[in-house]
């Protein structure tokens, strides 16, 4: 499959330089027809030497003109900060505001373990739907979103034993609020709206603290301070 | 046309001695690189097969989690990794290597030099890729994308490309022609670049985001500097070789090759656009990605003005449909990319599927159809053999081509849909997983079909190295030296 | 003739290629150089770099990123993953993990979004227990099927359909050093820009 | 690296890149390296004269009876 033909030796530089004529030495009709084609090289210019198209020059310089703005615009201030122009359009009009829906909140920071149903792991994380720690009345869920929960608990006949953890430093007073009038009008729950003011008011009752044990919990509920 | 009788015979003479003197030459260059060709071929399409199964695996994964899912070295990230340098550092840095040698050989004029270095090189690049996919599949992985082959394994390919290199150089070094072309160009320019690249990615020198920032410098320009001078080189000599026509515009051809090393080697931070890095040299990034339309402009001009008026060709011949194939797809892809590495694109783009179909967008429906066309036209010069069943052919360009055109389609729109309810905080992010199932049972399919493609031209592959199934007609181009030597 | 022409080629490409190299690499690492750790930003413990190597080799990386993006890019915020992050966040990382694929959530701010190492374990052993319709791998591998478990030892809860018959299920070391690493990963901490930016605060118009 | 000394570095390899290459660049027009012959010669290095210009070199689809020289261009 592999002759070595040559050797050690180069082969010839062939002359370069073209011929037109076949095995016989005889122009043939298609090659007379393609020296009009393409064997022209004596009389005009052809391939090889196209110039570039002028609107290729055009869009490149244009490219570079928009690209210049774009680093101006982007380009921050050749410093090592991060984000540092992102939207400063957004910026001028101060970041938008959005009311804090219940349900985005539940869906980024709760339904990991107490799922889209609500219904929890059984087992592992307790159901939401219809539990008496939920509905009961509104402070209960508020001091177990601050400051977390550990050890075992019943929900609803059944005993879990697992963390539930602590969102004071994670969710603001609004946020909580609005997931916690959320789980407690979804799935058919029937528990009253929880203001922003009620969870102020919690975060004001109690230093920050370890997580609560389910006694604690029920002790409070019981004896208002 | 009307010289003297005497003086036609004269030059008629003149031009056959001519004709077969060309003739030996070219068979005997042929003949030199015939060996480390079909060895490094033989291997990627060997490193081929092996990353298309473990891409098939992978994907499929994606649709049936708990399939094959007992075992930490089958599981999706092991085998994803593996896919990846399979397919890149193996298939087409294989069979781009044996592209390049053959090449080197006809563009230098020259038969090629130093061919043991090539044969150490093609033996310890395969060592290198073993030893780092089983690494990988043992878990002993790099940890980042690219560069998941641990150091000893990079160690042994980084040494296996330099001693290809030397080989190379040695080659262009002794040329028969004054002039170098443009395939030269993008070869010798990646032969000197990827060396460099391998080694200082490899080399550790960064922590923390300055070594992100690193890992997507390499990971685009093992692109740039590597896998699209191939595709691009491929591109350069094949449709003008098998059109039998210049190539259009040599200005076009200078205009794209400077500026594709001027701008091509800027890009790759876009990949973080709103990550932890400063903010300008991201925009520098961009920048530099949109600049590329200057060069793909250039080429995507060049080959089609030349393709232009012979792509009746195409029904002919098969190199001629796979390059043309993978040529389109290099416009398209560089297009894509530019404008997803913009703000606006990769918010949503990012960090979906949609990058998927994009990678393989270029590294398949570009470089690796290119390779494809190449491997078509050089292996029946250099085994003396007709590809014994034509339609074969047939069936592996519609299987590939169908096979990524359901790939990407299906991950663009599935990416797309994905970015754009990932960027919607109301959807629960479980959601933003179930609606592109379907597209990832597309892609399956895609890659299915490609895989198939695959596995029948291996074995047709196969058939031309033993000499295997009827002889077809001979072209001329196929005679063996012995026979045009002779009167 | 010939050799300057090769000889300016290989320069010109040279240059290509370093001034890419400088320009986004090293430029970017030479102005991070300076910045300094927040002081909230522990350094790995052993026990969190072994999970670490296990996220590594599991593959993690490639369908969780590592970063969050601003206000006004993306909903990374409004879906609770934390601040932007900042280089100063990855001072202590190689291999850097910032990823670029979220087929499952950032993880960012993981050990400060669910806290629990239980639900971890048993997200590993199959993802599916805790989160339906989920496309992770299941990691079994990196726990131990017993009769029963040993000292010290806390095997997972399991629904009946998936325990093993007479068996419990008790995580390895390396299914426990994993959940150490993803609950380190806690970037709620306040950081400024500060120290980077100085120099440019005071040039800045 | 602070933010002066940071532009001047790229400053001066800005203006040292760019003077490299413009020097490059007419070198490259004072050797003539874009003249018409050789660009001409360039383009055409890739053919010689048995297959030369005008002769496709892969039709393996075409009908065998068909003989190998003729022209499929349309």
């Amino acid at each position: 499959m592999t002759q070595q033909k040559q050797g050690d030796s180069p082969p010839p530089t062939p002359p370069r330089g073209k011929d037109f004529t076949d095995e016989r030495g005889e122009e043939t009709d298609v090659q007379r027809i393609h020296m009009n084609v393409v064997g022209r090289e004596k009389e005009e210019p052809g391939e090889g030497f196209e110039p570039t198209p002028w609107w290729v020059w055009t869009a490149s310089v244009l490219l570079l003109f928009i690209m210049g703005f774009y680093l101006g615009r982007y380009g921050g201030s050749f410093s090592a900060v991060a984000h540092e122009v992102e939207d400063p359009g957004v910026a001028a009009s101060g970041p938008v505001k959005t009311e804090v829906k219940g349900d985005v909140v539940f869906a980024g920071v709760c339904q990991a373990c107490h799922q889209a149903s609500g219904l929890g792991i059984p087992g592992q994380y307790p159901p939401l739907v219809a539990s008496e720690w939920l509905l009961q009345d509104g402070e209960t869920p508020i001091r177990i979103l601050l400051y977390g929960l550990q050890g075992e608990i019943g929900v609803k006949g059944k005993t879990f034993d697992n963390k539930m953890p602590q969102f004071h430093d994670k969710l603001s007073s609004d946020e909580i609020a609005a997931v916690l009038t959320h789980v407690r009008s979804a799935w058919g729950n029937k528990g009253g709206a929880v203001t922003a003011a009620q969870v102020d008011s919690v975060r004001k009752q109690h230093a920050v603290r370890a997580p609560w044990s389910a006694a604690e919990l029920e002790a409070l509920r019981k004896k208002p301070p | 046309m009307s010289r003297p009788p005497a003086e036609r015979q004269v030059s008629r003479t003149i031009a056959a001695d001519q004709r077969l003197s060309d003739e030996l030459t070219r068979i005997g260059i042929d003949d030199s690189a015939a060996s480390p060709t079909v060895l490094f071929l033989a291997s990627g399409v060997a490193w081929l097969l092996i990353g298309s199964l473990m891409g098939l695996i992978a994907s499929v994964k994606l649709d049936l989690p708990d399939w094959l899912g007992g075992a930490g070295p089958i599981t999706f990230g092991r085998l994803r990794p593996v896919h990846l340098n399979a397919v890149t550092y193996g298939w087409i840095s294989l069979a781009g290597s044996g592209m390049i040698v053959w090449l080197m050989g006809r563009l230098c004029r020259t038969h090629i030099r130093w061919t043991a270095l090539l044969f150490l090189s093609a033996i310890l690049w395969n060592i290198g890729l073993f030893l780092g996919s089983a690494l990988v599949i043992l878990g002993y992985s790099g940890g980042m994308e690219w560069l998941e082959f641990p150091l000893p394994a990079a160690a042994v390919i980084a040494l296996a490309f330099i001693l290809f290199a030397l080989s190379m150089f040695r080659t262009f070094a002794a040329r028969q022609v004054e002039h170098v072309y443009v395939s030269l160009w993008y070869i010798l320019a990646s032969l000197t670049w990827f060396p460099l690249l391998y080694v200082i990615a490899n080399a550790g020198l960064y922590q923390g985001v300055g070594e992100a920032a690193m890992n997507w410098w390499y990971g685009h320009n093992a692109i740039t500097v590597w896998f699209t001078p191939i595709g691009l080189a491929g591109a350069y000599y094949f449709i003008p070789k098998v059109i039998g026509r210049p190539i259009y515009s040599y200005y076009l051809g200078l205009l794209g090759f400077w500026s594709f090393a001027l701008f091509y080697n800027w890009n790759g931070l876009h990949h973080l656009v709103g990550g932890p890095l400063p903010t300008w040299a991201i925009s520098v990034s961009i920048v530099a990605s949109l600049m590329m339309f200057v060069p793909v402009l250039a080429v995507a001009v060049n080959h089609h003005m030349t393709a232009l008026g012979h792509l009746s060709m195409i029904r002919y011949s098969p190199t001629l449909r796979f390059v043309v194939f993978g040529a389109m797809s290099y416009t398209a892809t560089s297009f894509q990319g530019s404008l997803e590495a913009t703000r606006s694109v990769q918010e949503v783009a990012h960090f979906t599927h949609y990058t998927v179909g994009h990678a393989h967008l270029g590294m398949y429906a570009f470089v690796t159809m290119v390779l494809f066309g190449a491997v078509y036209y050089i292996m029946p010069r250099i085994a003396k053999w007709e590809w014994p069943y034509p339609n074969l052919i047939k069936v592996h360009f519609w299987l590939s081509a169908a096979g990524i055109a359901i790939y990407f389609l299906s991950l663009t729109l599935g990416g797309w849909l994905q970015g754009l309810a990932m960027n919607t905080p109301s959807i629960p992010f479980i959601d933003t997983v179930n609606l592109t199932k379907p597209y990832l049972w597309g892609r399956a399919v895609g890659g299915t079909l490609m895989t198939i493609g695959h596995c029948v031209f291996a074995y047709h592959f196969l058939l031309v190295i033993h000499r295997a199934g009827p002889k077809r007609f001979a072209p001329v181009w196929f005679r063996k030296a012995e026979e045009v030597a002779a009167p | 003739m010939m050799f300057i022409r090769s000889f300016v080629f290989f320069l010109g490409v040279l240059a290509a290629f370093a001034l890419g190299w400088i320009g986004i690499v090293g430029v970017p690492d030479m102005m991070l150089a300076r910045i300094e750790a927040p002081p909230e930003l522990k350094r790995y413990t052993a026990e969190q770099l072994y999970g670490r190597s296990i996220y590594v080799r599991e593959g993690c990386l490639y369908c969780h990123s590592q970063q969050v993006r601003p206000e006004g890019f993306g909903a990374d915020q409004a879906r609770f993953w934390g601040r932007p992050s900042v280089p100063a966040d990855y001072l202590y990382d190689k291999p850097h993990l910032l990823g670029t694929m979220r087929t499952g959530p950032d993880l960012f701010n993981i050990g400060a979004r669910q806290t629990s190492e239980e639900w971890h374990l048993l997200h590993l052993y199959n993802p599916r227990l805790v989160t339906k319709g989920s496309i992770m791998p299941p990691h079994p591998w990196l726990f131990e099927e017993k009769p029963t478990a040993g000292p010290g030892e806390e095997a997972l809860v399991l629904p009946d359909s998936l325990a093993p018959a007479r068996k419990v299920v008790v995580p390895t070391a390396e299914a426990k050093a994993l959940v150490a690493y993803l609950l380190s990963l806690n970037h709620t901490y306040p950081v400024s820009q500060g120290a980077a930016s100085d120099d440019t605060a005071k040039t800045r118009r | 690296m602070t933010l002066l000394p940071a532009l001047l570095v790229i400053v001066i390899v800005a203006i040292v890149g760019a003077s490299l290459a413009l020097a490059a660049f007419f070198w490259a027009l004072r050797t003539k390296q874009f003249s018409v012959k050789q660009l001409n010669e360039g383009a055409s290095v890739i053919f010689d004269s048995v297959e030369h210009v005008g002769k496709p070199t892969d039709q393996l689809f075409k009908k065998p009876g068909l003989q190998n020289d003729e022209q499929t261009s349309g």
